[in-house]
C-alpha cells in the first residue's frame, strides 16, 4: 500500500531562529500587532510504499533521524495519512 | 482539421501572419504546428519589429570571432583566448515571481553561453525599479536580488557588477536584465545539425508544462471535453540541475562529443530543433515519446513549447550517443536521444508513432515576419526638450549634495552586491563598487574589464543622443581601470513597438548605438530586444542597457577609483559644461525635473579621454581613476574619497558653484597622482588636446569642496544606508 | 616531498578548482575526487571545498554526508589523517558528525561575500601553527548558513579545549561564541565558513590564507615519514 | 485570547519542486526504496491575539495572502489550535 506520510520539521525550542525571528519583526510595519512566538520550519510530504500503517511510520522516523532533520537545532514528527493500495497510485 | 476561428489570435499570430503559415504549408496546420508556430514567431523569438533597424549595427572588427547569430558573441581577448559575452532579459516574470524570475532569468543566459562552449565565469545584473517608497517595489528588489543571488551563487558563477536604478516608470515594468561571460574552453560550438543520420539527445531537467503561458487555451481548443486546469506559467528554477549542466556540457565538449550544440530557452524544444536545422538546411525527425517528461500527460504540442529550465539539445554521432548519455548520467542528469538529423529540411514531430507536426525548419526559424513598424517622433518631445533642465540652484549646497549622494540611485549598492558571490575563480581583481569588475581569466594571465550603463533619463529625453551617452559611459568606465573598449552586448528594453512613438525611439536609440560604436571601434556581439515593458499605455523610458568589455594588458595594472595616498594630485581630465543638466541626478533629486535636453557628447573629445586614461593606467602613472556620470563632479569625488576612506580638498573651482559641482558634461574623470607623476599626466592630456587640471589634493578626513566641506564618516553614513534603510521598511 | 591534497567533489561543490589553484600554488600536489568514489586516493590532506553540495537542498550538508566517499574520509579522519572542510565543506562535516554543531542561516537572513578579520585563539592546531595565537587575519566569508550552534554542554567542552580555533572580529552572521572555524577534538578535522583559498593573492585582496593553507602543509611535511 | 496558529505553505500543483525531486532521487542510494511524490514546503507556527477563532484565522488568512505564502507558486493552509488566555502566555 502506499501511504501519505507527513512529516513536520521546525527549529528546537530554545534555538534561535532567525527566520521566525525576522517575520515577526516585519508583522507590525503591516499593520499586524499582537502576533508572537513565530517559528518557520519545513513541511515535507512524501508517499511510502509499505505493508502497514505502523511499517511507513518506522520508515518515516528512521529517514528523519538520518537525513530529514538535524537533531542538534531540529526537532520532527511524523503524521501517517491516508492509505491507498498500490493501483491507484497516480 | 480545422482550427477554431480566432484561435491563432489568442496565441498571438495576426491574421495575415496565419495566412502566411497556410501558404506556406499549403494546408491549415495541426494545433501542435500552430504552438510551435506562434512561439517562434513570436517577437521575442523572431525580432519580426526589430530585425531590420538591428541590421545596421556594426558587428565586426578584428578581435570579433562570431558575431550576433548565434548564442553569445565570441571575442577574442589574446591570442588563443577568447570569450563569450551577451545579455539577456527578464523582465516580465521577473515582475510576476521576482525571485524565480530573475533566478530563471540567470539561469538562461548562462545557457547561451554554454551554448558556445564556453564557461560561464562572471554575471552582471542592470536593475531598474520604480520608487523605493512603494512596498511591492521594495518587495521587487528583495525578491530579484535575492533570486540572483540564490541562483548565482549555486551554479557557482560570480556576480561582479551590475545597476540598481529607481524611477519611477519602471514601478509597473522592472527591468531585470543579466549579462554574461564565459571563458571558451577549447572547442567553439555552434548551433548546427550538419550531417544527417546524427542523433539528437535532450538532456537536463524533466519537460514539465512550464511557461506555456498563452497557448494553454490550445489544450482547451483542441480536448474541450477534458476540463484542463490553467496551468500557472511561472517557472521555477533549479540550480542544481543548471550547475550540474554546465558541468556535463563541458566535459562532453571536452572529449569531442558534440557535433552541435543549444540551449533550450524561449520557444522550447522548438526553438533549437528549427534553429538548428534551418541554419545546416537540414530536417530534424523528433519523437515526443523520448523525451524525459515531469507531468505524464502531457499533450504534444505542450513538449514542443514547454520553457521548462535547464535543458539542453546536442547533436551527436550515433556513435557517441552512449558517451553523451554516459557522463550525463554521471552528472546525474537525465538525458535520451529523441530524435535524428535529416535532410528533408523538415521539423518532423511523432508521438505513439503519429505525426503530429511536419514543417520546413526555415519556415519556423527564418521565415517569420518581418515588420518595418511606423515611427513618429512624440509629439510631446519639442516641449519636453525646451523645458528648463532642473538646473536652479537651491542655495545649500552642502544639502543638495547629499541629497543627491543619498538617493537610492547613486548610493552605494553593497547591500546587493554583498549577497553576491563575487570571487569565484580567484579572477575578481576589481569586483562591484568600481565603474568596471576587472576579471583574471582562469587559467590565464589575460584580464578583462566589463560594465553595462544604461541612461534612461538621458534616453528619453533625446533617444539617438541618449543611446550614444550609454555607449560612451560604458566604454570610459571601462577606460577607467585602465582597459582598451573591444565590443559591446545590448540589451534594448522599450515599450510596445505597435506604437509610432515607442518604434521612433527604437530607430533612434538603434541609431545612436551605432553612431556610438563606430566611433569608439567598439562593435556589437549580440544582444537582445525586449519590447511590450508597458502598462496602461505607460512605457518606459527607452532603456538601452550597454554592456561593455574591455581587455588589460595585465591584471596587476589595473586602476581602481579609491583615493590612495595624502597628498595624491586630484586631476579633472575634460570639459565642464554649465548646462549639462537635462536629465541628470541633480535635476531629478534636487529639481524634481527630468527635462530639457540631455548632456551634449562630442565622441572625438570622448575617444581622447579615454586614450589617456588607458595610457596613464598602462604606464602606471595614476593611483585612482573614476569617471564623472550621475551625479557630476562631487559624487564622483566622494565616491573616490569613501572607498579609500580618505578625505580630499578642491582648491580649484570654475563658473558657479552647484553648476561646478553637479554637471553631468560627459567625456570626464577624475584621476590622482602622485607629485612625481603629475606632469607626465598632465602632458598626456595636452599632448592631444585634453583639458586637465589640478583641481586639489587627497588627503585629511573631509569632503572638503572649497564651499563647504564636511566630515567623511557623514558622507559614508549617508552613501551606504540609503538602500538599507530605505528597503528594510517592511522586508521579510 | 609535496604533501598530497585530494579536494573532494560533490554534484554542486564549486570552490574546489580554487581550492587546487591555491594549494598548488603552495606547493601540494592535489588532485579532484569524485563524491561517487567510495575509496580515497593516497593523500595526506582531504579537503572538502565550499559550494552547494546537491544544491544544499534540504539543508546544507545533509544529502552530501551520504555520498559514499564520505565514509573514506570518515576513514581518514580516525586515522589521524587531515581534513579541511571550507564553507559547504565544514558543513558537511558538521552533518556527517566530523564537527560537533551544526550550521543555519545566517542572523541577518541574507547571503553574505565580504571580506571579515578572523582572529587565531589557538595557533596549536595543524592548521594554524604559522599563526601566532591572538593574531588576525583577513580572509573573505560567502555564505546564507555560517550561523554555527551546538549545545551549551558541548561549548563548554569545546571552549575548555580550545576547539574555537578562529573567531571573527565582528561577527557577520550571528554564531555562537563568534566562530568562525573550530576542530574536532584531535585537532585533525577542521572546519570555517571563511575561504583561505580566496585569500592566497595579493592581487586579489589578502594572503592571509596561506597561513592556514601552509600551516596544514607544513603539518603533512613535519609528521609524515619520507615517501619514496 | 491567544490561539497557536500553523500555517502550512507547500509548492502549489503543477509548480515544478526541484527540492522535492532532488531529495526523491537521492533517497534510493540511502538505502530508501518505494517513496514518491517527495514535496518540500514551510511550516510556520504562531501566536495570535485576537477575540475570537474566527478573527484569528482571518488574520491568519490575510498574513498569508501578504507575506507568509507567495500565492503565485505556493499553497497555504492555515489551522488553528488551542486557544489559551493572556496570562497563560508564554
Ligand atoms: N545590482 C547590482 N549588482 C551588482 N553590482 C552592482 C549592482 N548595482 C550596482 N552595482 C555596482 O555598484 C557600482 C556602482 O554602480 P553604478 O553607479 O551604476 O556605476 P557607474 O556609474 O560607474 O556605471 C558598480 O561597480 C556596479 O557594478
Ligand atoms: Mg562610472
Amino acid at each position: 500500500m502506499t501511504f501519505s506520510v507527513v512529516v513536520n520539521v521546525m527549529p528546537k525550542a530554545g534555538i534561535s531562529d532567525p527566520q521566525g525571528q525576522t517575520i515577526e519583526r516585519a508583522l507590525p510595519a503591516l499593520g499586524y500587532t499582537g502576533v508572537n512566538g513565530v517559528r518557520v520550519g519545513k513541511r515535507i510530504m512524501l508517499e511510502i510504499e509499505a505493508a502497514t500503517e505502523d511499517e511507513a511510520r518506522a520508515r518515516a522516523t528512521e529517514m528523519c533521524e538520518r537525513l530529514l532533520a538535524n537533531s542538534v537545532i531540529e526537532a520532527y514528527e511524523v503524521a501517517i495519512g491516508e492509505a491507498r493500495t498500490e493501483g491507484a497510485q497516480a | 482539421m480545422t482550427l477554431r476561428e480566432g484561435l491563432h489570435r489568442e496565441l498571438g499570430l495576426t491574421d495575415d501572419e496565419l495566412q502566411a503559415i497556410i501558404e506556406r504549408l499549403g494546408r491549415d496546420p495541426s494545433y501542435t504546428e500552430l504552438a510551435m508556430f506562434s512561439v517562434m514567431w513570436s517577437e521575442h523569438c523572431s525580432y519580426k519589429s526589430s530585425r531590420s533597424h538591428l541590421a545596421s549595427l556594426p558587428t565586426e572588427g578584428p578581435h570579433i570571432l562570431v558575431g550576433p547569430g548565434e548564442g553569445a558573441g565570441i571575442i577574442e581577448v589574446a591570442p588563443g583566448v577568447s570569450v563569450a559575452w551577451k545579455i539577456e532579459s527578464h523582465n516580465h516574470p521577473s515582475f510576476v515571481e521576482p525571485f524565480n524570475g530573475a533566478a530563471t532569468g540567470v539561469g538562461g543566459i548562462v545557457r547561451d553561453i554554454l551554448s558556445m562552449g564556453a564557461r560561464p565565469i562572471a554575471l552582471m545584473d542592470p536593475l531598474r525599479f520604480g520608487h523605493l517608497d512603494d512596498a511591492r517595489t521594495r518587495y521587487l528588489v528583495d525578491g530579484v536580488v535575492h533570486g540572483i543571488s540564490s541562483y548565482g551563487n549555486s551554479i557557482g558563477v560570480p556576480t561582479v557588477g551590475g545597476e540598481l536604478v529607481f524611477e519611477e516608470c519602471y514601478e509597473e515594468n522592472p527591468l531585470v536584465n543579466v549579462a554574461c561571460l564565459g571563458l571558451v574552453d577549447g572547442r567553439l560550438m555552434s548551433g548546427r545539425a550538419d550531417v544527417a543520420g546524427h542523433s539528437v539527445v535532450l538532456f537536463g531537467s524533466a519537460t514539465g508544462r512550464d511557461g506555456i503561458g498563452g497557448a494553454s487555451v490550445l489544450a482547451s481548443a483542441e480536448f474541450d471535453e477534458h476540463s484542463h486546469e490553467k496551468r500557472p506559467s511561472v517557472q521555477v528554477g533549479d540550480p542544481l540541475t543548471e550547475k550540474l549542466l554546465i558541468e556535463a556540457s563541458l566535459e562532453l565538449i571536452r572529449d569531442d562529443l558534440v557535433a552541435g550544440f543549444q540551449d533550450l530557452g524561449a520557444g522550447g524544444l522548438s526553438c533549437p530543433t528549427a534553429e538548428m536545422a534551418a541554419k545546416s538546411h537540414m530536417g530534424m525527425d523528433l519523437d515526443l515519446d523520448r523525451v524525459h517528461l515531469r507531468e505524464a500527460d502531457m499533450e504534444p504540442f505542450e513538449v514542443m513549447i514547454s520553457e521548462s529550465q535547464e535543458r539542453m539539445l546536442a547533436v551527436v554521432e550515433p556513435g557517441n550517443v552512449g558517451a553523451v548519455l554516459e557522463i550525463c548520467g554521471k552528472w546525474g542528469l537525465e538525458a535520451s536521444a529523441v530524435g535524428e538529423v535529416t535532410s528533408s529540411g523538415n521539423i518532423h514531430v511523432r508521438l505513439n508513432g503519429a505525426t503530429v507536426a511536419e514543417v520546413p525548419a526555415e519556415s519556423l526559424a527564418d521565415e517569420g515576419p518581418l515588420y518595418d513598424r511606423p515611427r513618429r517622433r512624440p509629439d510631446w518631445l519639442d516641449a519636453l526638450q525646451a523645458r528648463a533642465p532642473g538646473d536652479d540652484s537651491r542655495g545649500d549646497l552642502e544639502k543638495a549634495f547629499l541629497e543627491v549622494l543619498g538617493s537610492p540611485s547613486v548610493a552605494s549598492k553593497r547591500w546587493a552586491w554583498e549577497q553576491y558571490d563575487h570571487m569565484l575563480f580567484l579572477g575578481t581583481v576589481q569586483g562591484p563598487g568600481g565603474d568596471a569588475a576587472v576579471l583574471r581569466l582562469p587559467g590565464t594571465d589575460t584580464a578583462v574589464a566589463v560594465t553595462t550603463d544604461g541612461p534612461g533619463r538621458f534616453c528619453f529625453l533625446d533617444p539617438y543622443e541618449g543611446a550614444k551617452l550609454a555607449v560612451a559611459e560604458a566604454a570610459r568606465n571601462v577606460a577607467c581601470v585602465g582597459a582598451r573598449p573591444v565590443a559591446i552586448t545590448n540589451c534594448l528594453n522599450f515599450g510596445s513597438p505597435e506604437r509610432p512613438e515607442v518604434m521612433w525611439q527604437f530607430a533612434e536609440v538603434v541609431r545612436g548605438i551605432r553612431d556610438a560604436c563606430e566611433a569608439l571601434a567598439t562593435p556589437v556581439t549580440g544582444g537582445n530586444v525586449s519590447f511590450y515593458n508597458e502598462t496602461q499605455g505607460r512605457a518606459i523610458y527607452p532603456t538601452p542597457v550597454i554592456g561593455m568589455l574591455g581587455v588589460l594588458e595585465s591584471a596587476g595594472g589595473s586602476v581602481g577609483l579609491a583615493f590612495g595616498s595624502a597628498g595624491d594630485a586630484l586631476v579633472l581630465l575634460g570639459e565642464t559644461r554649465d548646462d549639462d543638466f537635462g536629465g541628470s541626478e541633480y535635476a531629478k533629486v534636487v529639481n524634481h525635473t527630468v527635462a530639457g535636453r540631455p548632456p551634449v557628447l562630442d565622441l572625438e573629445a570622448e575617444l581622447r579621454l579615454q586614450g589617456v586614461l588607458i595610457e596613464a593606467a598602462t604606464r602606471g602613472l595614476v593611483r585612482s581613476s573614476h569617471d564623472l556620470s550621475s551625479g557630476g563632479l562631487a559624487i564622483t569625488l566622494a565616491e573616490s574619497a569613501l572607498a579609500g576612506r580618505i578625505g580630499f580638498a578642491l582648491r580649484e573651482r570654475g563658473g558657479q558653484d552647484h553648476r561646478w559641482l553637479f554637471s553631468e558634461s560627459p567625456s570626464r574623470a577624475i584621476v590622482t597622482c602622485s607629485g612625481a607623476a603629475l606632469d607626465e599626466v598632465l602632458s598626456l592630456a595636452s599632448d592631444v588636446g585634453l583639458p586637465a587640471s589640478t583641481i586639489g589634493e587627497v588627503g585629511g578626513d573631509a569632503l572638503d569642496f572649497a564651499v563647504f566641506a564636511l566630515p567623511l564618516e557623514l558622507a559614508t553614513r549617508t552613501f551606504e544606508d540609503a538602500l538599507p534603510s530605505r528597503l528594510s521598511a517592511t522586508m521579510a | 616531498m609535496r604533501a598530497r591534497v585530494g579536494v573532494v567533489v560533490f554534484p554542486g561543490s564549486n570552490c574546489e578548482r580554487d581550492c587546487v589553484k591555491s594549494l598548488s600554488q603552495l606547493g601540494a600536489e592535489t588532485e579532484l575526487v569524485w563524491h561517487d568514489d567510495p575509496v580515497l586516493p593516497e593523500v595526506d590532506i582531504v579537503v572538502l571545498p565550499g559550494g552547494f553540495a546537491h544544491g544544499d537542498y534540504l539543508r546544507t550538508g545533509a544529502l552530501a554526508r551520504f555520498s559514499p566517499i564520505m565514509q573514506a574520509v570518515t576513514d581518514h579522519a580516525e586515522r589521524g589523517g587531515l581534513v579541511l572542510g571550507v564553507c559547504n565543506g565544514f558543513q558537511v562535516l558538521c552533518e556527517t558528525g566530523l564537527l560537533p554543531g551544526a550550521l543555519h542561516k545566517n542572523k541577518g537572513l541574507k547571503f553574505m561575500c565580504k571580506w571579515t578579520e578572523l582572529r587565531v585563539d589557538n595557533a596549536a592546531t595543524p592548521f594554524t601553527s604559522r599563526a601566532s595565537t591572538g593574531s588576525v587575519l583577513k580572509i573573505p566569508i560567502n555564505h546564507f548558513e555560517g550561523n554555527w550552534y551546538c549545545d551549551p554542554e558541548t561549548l563548554q567542552g569545546m571552549r575548555e579545549r580550545d576547539q574555537i580555533v578562529l573567531r571573527y572580529v565582528d561577527n557577520p552572521n550571528g554564531a555562537l561564541d563568534d566562530a568562525a572555524g573550530i576542530v574536532n577534538e584531535n585537532g585533525n578535522v577542521f572546519g570555517l565558513m571563511p575561504h583561505p583559498e580566496r585569500a592566497c593573492d595579493e592581487l586579489l585582496g589578502s594572503e592571509d590564507g596561506i597561513v592556514l593553507l601552509g600551516s596544514a602543509i607544513d603539518h603533512v611535511l613535519k609528521t609524515t615519514p619520507a615517501r619514496v
